[in-house]
């Protein structure tokens, strides 16, 4: 008798404490402003042209091989408008293969690369899942604006936190 | 409010640690355990290694875990690493009695790779021996039960893990590989 | 052959797996049973041999760090640790002493919630359907929550690099810490309410699967199997590694090495871990977080073999690395716990009831990923 | 509490249903009522192979809960409507993986659960792992990431809910 009113009263406390349950598609768990998201590239608003050059670091160590990256010379640079001389001409990340692991943020020298907070990026298609140039300045920009991050060459690379993300909720 | 960027640049520790030597006392009781094995010895950072030849290395095994001085009875790892022309496994032992390890080895040339199984004497060697024997090839001689542990029938006769065998290619994904039946209805299979 | 009564009998063979709900991922089991009588067990394995191994020769370094998180998959910072303790120790380094700290609360913490996953899963193996895993995911998603904050991922960390670790832990790491603690020793005593004194528990654990000490050893068994036996060996106090020599814990020994003293030993490991992390918060100094050579990451170890093992939740991980003095390592053999505990899983089940089968699975909290890399 | 919008290529927020006046109220073609009704009880066959399945376990269990959209686990495939295919496909694998997905009854939908099952992810140069699950069976939805949030999971069930909706409007051939 005392077990069964016992365990009533578990029952009756576990009924009344709070669910932790998040209601997923209107809200959505707290985001850590250092989340490895999908990578994305980031913009010079300041020259108003990517902050990549194009120097295949992050190809080269990307243990995956899931990003592919072209160069080619800046035409700012002739203009003397940007200090950059050469620029990235075609960029692409397979999506479907990168482990946001974070190294190609790591050896940027450029700080051209960052890990946003995108990752609800399923597909029907694999084909759907290759971030093209435009994708990845499209979610860079996006990236940047919520976070607040300002691109200008020269600046020492980014030592401890990623600064902070927009996470919802 | 963004958090502040942590940039910490504190004394960085530039001096080297000294480098680690293994116990001298271990050192010579395995030399004297070991005497009249015609065995190498060596270090491995801070552990004796001692490299017998093979066909005595059952022997040196059980001489490891019955001797009263090096009591060895727990078998920490076998590891099968391809050199040159020779295989070597390496015997990382460990007494739980008196806390001590060292480390045995044994060489086995790449045309005659029959190394004598030592399941006897730890029966934890058992899968350590099955996977060397598929991954690189080497014969376990003894052992009751040498099939395939970790592989398939696919791979008799290749051996994945030796230096020779190649890498796969990445195939990327293009629109002419992409399979389009996720875009077809769905049929019975 | 004939039975007892002169009937005719014919051993069965029972095929487990590899799908299987309660087999803790892609595991096959052979069952050879007469009647409910299981009479032998062969264990299939390498239904997830990835060929880590294999991949650690081209890749560097700092990319191996990533495949080993992938090993076992539950205890992402111990994986990651036993690697760069390898790396370190050809080199001769050592990781800053702030950096040792980090680690020792991050792999603790990994401790915990890889035993709150073990506590979920064995609830379900011994038929608390969903109520106790609910209880340990509860537990567990506080912890990656800490997790995220520090490294960025919820599992995938490659946080702790060879020489240090990777960044500075947030300015609120400490407190939250201790609020985390908190709360996971109301978790625990709760979790501990629902399943340890449990009569129906006690039936299905209480001596199943019994290991004894001797075997235990010859098997190469590990980890809270091997503790569970009663052989007092923890790594952390055998071989103390990062900063273990400064802290008092226990270890908690089993008397019998049956499947209740595996799944106690565990949770009284929680504690223990709590105790750790809490000497580790109050002793933390301030200071580098990395040594020189881990801010480039182009480690490059001289030519040489050695052997490193380290506590992880399923017992003693161990890496032997062997150098020739390149940016990539020349082979890298990797002891997986959960493969020499799986060795010894056909002495325990030979003779048991086949419905207990899975409980003295479950009881070896086996990560096919680790068993097959 | 802020909503979440998830930047979406494929469907632009179309309306699927024909809302009737009376409140409660919806009508359509039959087709699309059977795909309602599918996509509000997907079961899922709970098949972990490697680390995403501690992700995939993680979306049914208390924070994120997925019992919310009508998806129960269910450990046979026979009752089974979607796999997901949670880890690395290694070729010694394959073959009972085809095995589970004839097994299930159609209609049925596959999720490729983080990048070691939809391309290999980081272990596409190993000898033994299958660069895909599409290699061997139909993939209808591709989740990337390693492993997967459980909210990216989510994300990829509410497509795969979108995609059985679209299949009831589209006429069979």
């Amino acid at each position: 008798m005392i077990g069964l009113l016992r365990a009533m009263g578990v029952t009756l406390k576990t009924m009344l404490r709070k669910p932790v349950t998040v209601q997923y598609p209107d809200a959505h768990l707290p985001i850590s402003p250092r989340m490895l998201g999908f990578p994305a590239l980031l913009w010079d608003s300041a020259v108003d042209e990517p902050a990549c050059v194009g120097c295949k670091v992050c190809e080269r160590y990307c243990p995956t091989d899931c990003i592919s990256v072209t160069m080619k010379d800046n035409p700012l640079a002739k203009e003397g408008k940007s200090t950059r001389r050469k620029m990235v001409d075609d960029f692409q990340i397979r999506l479907e293969r990168c482990i946001l692991c974070g190294i190609c943020v790591e050896v940027c020298n450029f700080e051209a690369i960052a890990m946003t907070d995108y990752h609800e990026q399923a597909d029907i298609s694999r084909g759907g899942l290759l971030a093209t140039k435009d994708d990845l300045f499209r979610m860079g920009r996006d990236f940047q604006q919520r976070a607040g991050i300002k691109v200008t060459p020269g600046t020492p690379k980014l030592e401890a936190a990623a600064p902070p993300k927009e996470g919802s909720a | 409010m963004p958090e502040p960027r942590p940039v910490r640049r504190g004394p960085e520790k530039a001096e080297p640690v000294a480098p680690v030597r293994p116990d001298a006392k271990m050192e010579a009781l395995l030399k004297e355990a070991f005497a009249g094995f015609g065995a190498a010895f060596g270090y491995a950072v801070d552990e004796v290694t001692v490299t017998a030849p093979r066909e005595r290395i059952v022997e040196a095994c059980r001489l490891a875990k019955d001797d009263p001085r090096l009591r060895f009875d727990y078998l920490r790892c076998l590891a099968v690493t391809e050199y040159g022309d020779y295989f070597q496994a390496a015997y990382l032992l460990f007494s739980t009695a008196l806390g001590h390890k060292a480390m045995l080895k044994t060489n086995a040339p790449k045309d005659d790779a029959v190394i004598p199984s030592v399941m006897g004497v730890w029966r934890g060697a058992d899968w350590h021996e099955r996977e060397g024997a598929e991954l690189f090839g080497v014969t376990f001689a003894g052992h009751p039960d040498l099939k395939h542990l970790l592989l398939f029938d696919e791979f008799s006769g290749k051996y994945p893990m030796r230096k020779d065998f190649p890498f796969e290619e990445t195939v990327d994904w293009t629109p002419e590989n992409d399979r389009p039946w996720s875009r077809l209805p769905q049929e019975g299979s | 052959m004939a039975g007892e009564r002169g009937v005719e009998t014919v051993d069965m063979l029972l095929n487990m797996g590899p799908q299987h709900p309660s087999t803790h991922g892609v595991f096959r089991m052979i069952l050879k049973v007469d009647g409910e009588r299981v009479e032998d067990a062969e264990a299939v394995v390498g239904y997830l041999h990835r060929g880590s191994e294999k991949l650690c020769e081209r890749e560097n370094y700092r990319q191996i760090i990533t495949l080993f998180d992938r090993l076992d998959y539950i205890s992402n910072f111990n994986n990651e640790l036993v690697f760069c303790l390898a790396a370190e120790k050809l080199m001769g380094i050592e990781a800053p002493e702030r950096a040792q700290y980090i680690r020792t609360i991050m792999c603790e913490l990994n401790r915990i919630s890889s035993h709150m996953m073990f506590y979920g899963a064995y609830g379900t193996d011994v038929g608390v359907f969903a109520t106790a895993f609910m209880y340990g995911f509860r537990e567990r998603e506080v912890i990656q929550q800490v997790f995220e904050a520090v490294s960025g991922a919820r599992m995938m960390h490659s946080y702790i690099r060879v020489g240090g670790v990777a960044q500075e832990v947030p300015a609120d790491f400490v407190p939250r810490v201790r609020a985390v603690l908190s709360g996971l020793k109301r978790g625990i005593e709760e979790c501990d309410r629902l399943l340890t004194r449990n009569e129906i528990f006690l039936g299905r654990t209480r001596g199943i699967g019994v290991l004894s000490a001797q075997d235990a050893i010859d098997y190469g068994c590990s980890g809270p199997v091997l503790r569970a036996s009663g052989v007092p060996l923890d790594v952390r106090a055998a071989e103390p590694y990062l900063v273990y020599d400064r802290f008092t814990f226990d270890i908690p020994l089993g008397k019998s090495g049956d499947c209740w003293d595996r799944y106690w030993v565990r949770m009284e490991e929680m504690r223990q871990s709590i105790s750790i992390i809490e000497q580790a918060l109050t002793q933390m100094p301030e200071g580098a977080i990395q040594t020189p050579v881990a801010k480039f990451g182009f480690v490059k170890p001289p030519k040489g073999d050695a052997y490193v093992r380290a506590e992880n939740p399923r017992g003693d991980f161990g890496v032997y690395l062997v150098s020739e003095g390149k940016e990539t390592p020349y082979r890298v053999k990797i002891r997986a716990p959960s493969f020499c505990n799986l060795m010894a899983l056909r002495q325990m089940v030979r003779g048991s009831y086949l419905a207990d089968a899975v409980v003295i699975l479950g009881s070896l909290d086996i990560v096919l990923g680790e068993v097959d890399r | 509490m802020e909503i979440k919008v998830t930047p979406d290529r494929l469907w632009k927020g179309e309306s699927l249903l024909h809302k009737s006046g009376a409140p409660g109220v919806i009508t359509g073609k039959s087709d699309e009522l059977i795909a309602m009704a599918r996509k509000s009880s997907l079961w899922p066959l709970t098949f972990g192979l490697a680390c995403c399945a501690i992700e995939m376990i993680s979306t049914y269990m208390a924070h994120h809960d997925l019992d919310r959209f009508g998806i129960v686990t269910w450990p046979s495939p026979r009752q089974s409507d979607v796999m997901i295919v949670a880890g690395t496909v290694v070729k010694k694998m394959a073959e009972p993986i085809k095995l589970l997905y004839e097994q299930m009854p159609s209609p049925k939908w596959v999720i490729a659960m983080g990048s070691c099952a939809t391309c290999g992810g980081p272990y596409t140069r190993s000898y033994s792992v299958v660069m895909g699950v599409d290699k061997i069976i139909p993939v209808d939805i591709y989740v990337p990431g390693c492993p997967p949030r459980p909210e990216s999971l989510m994300d990829a069930l509410i497509k795969l809910q979108d995609k059985i909706m679209r299949e009831g409007k589209t006429p069979r051939a």
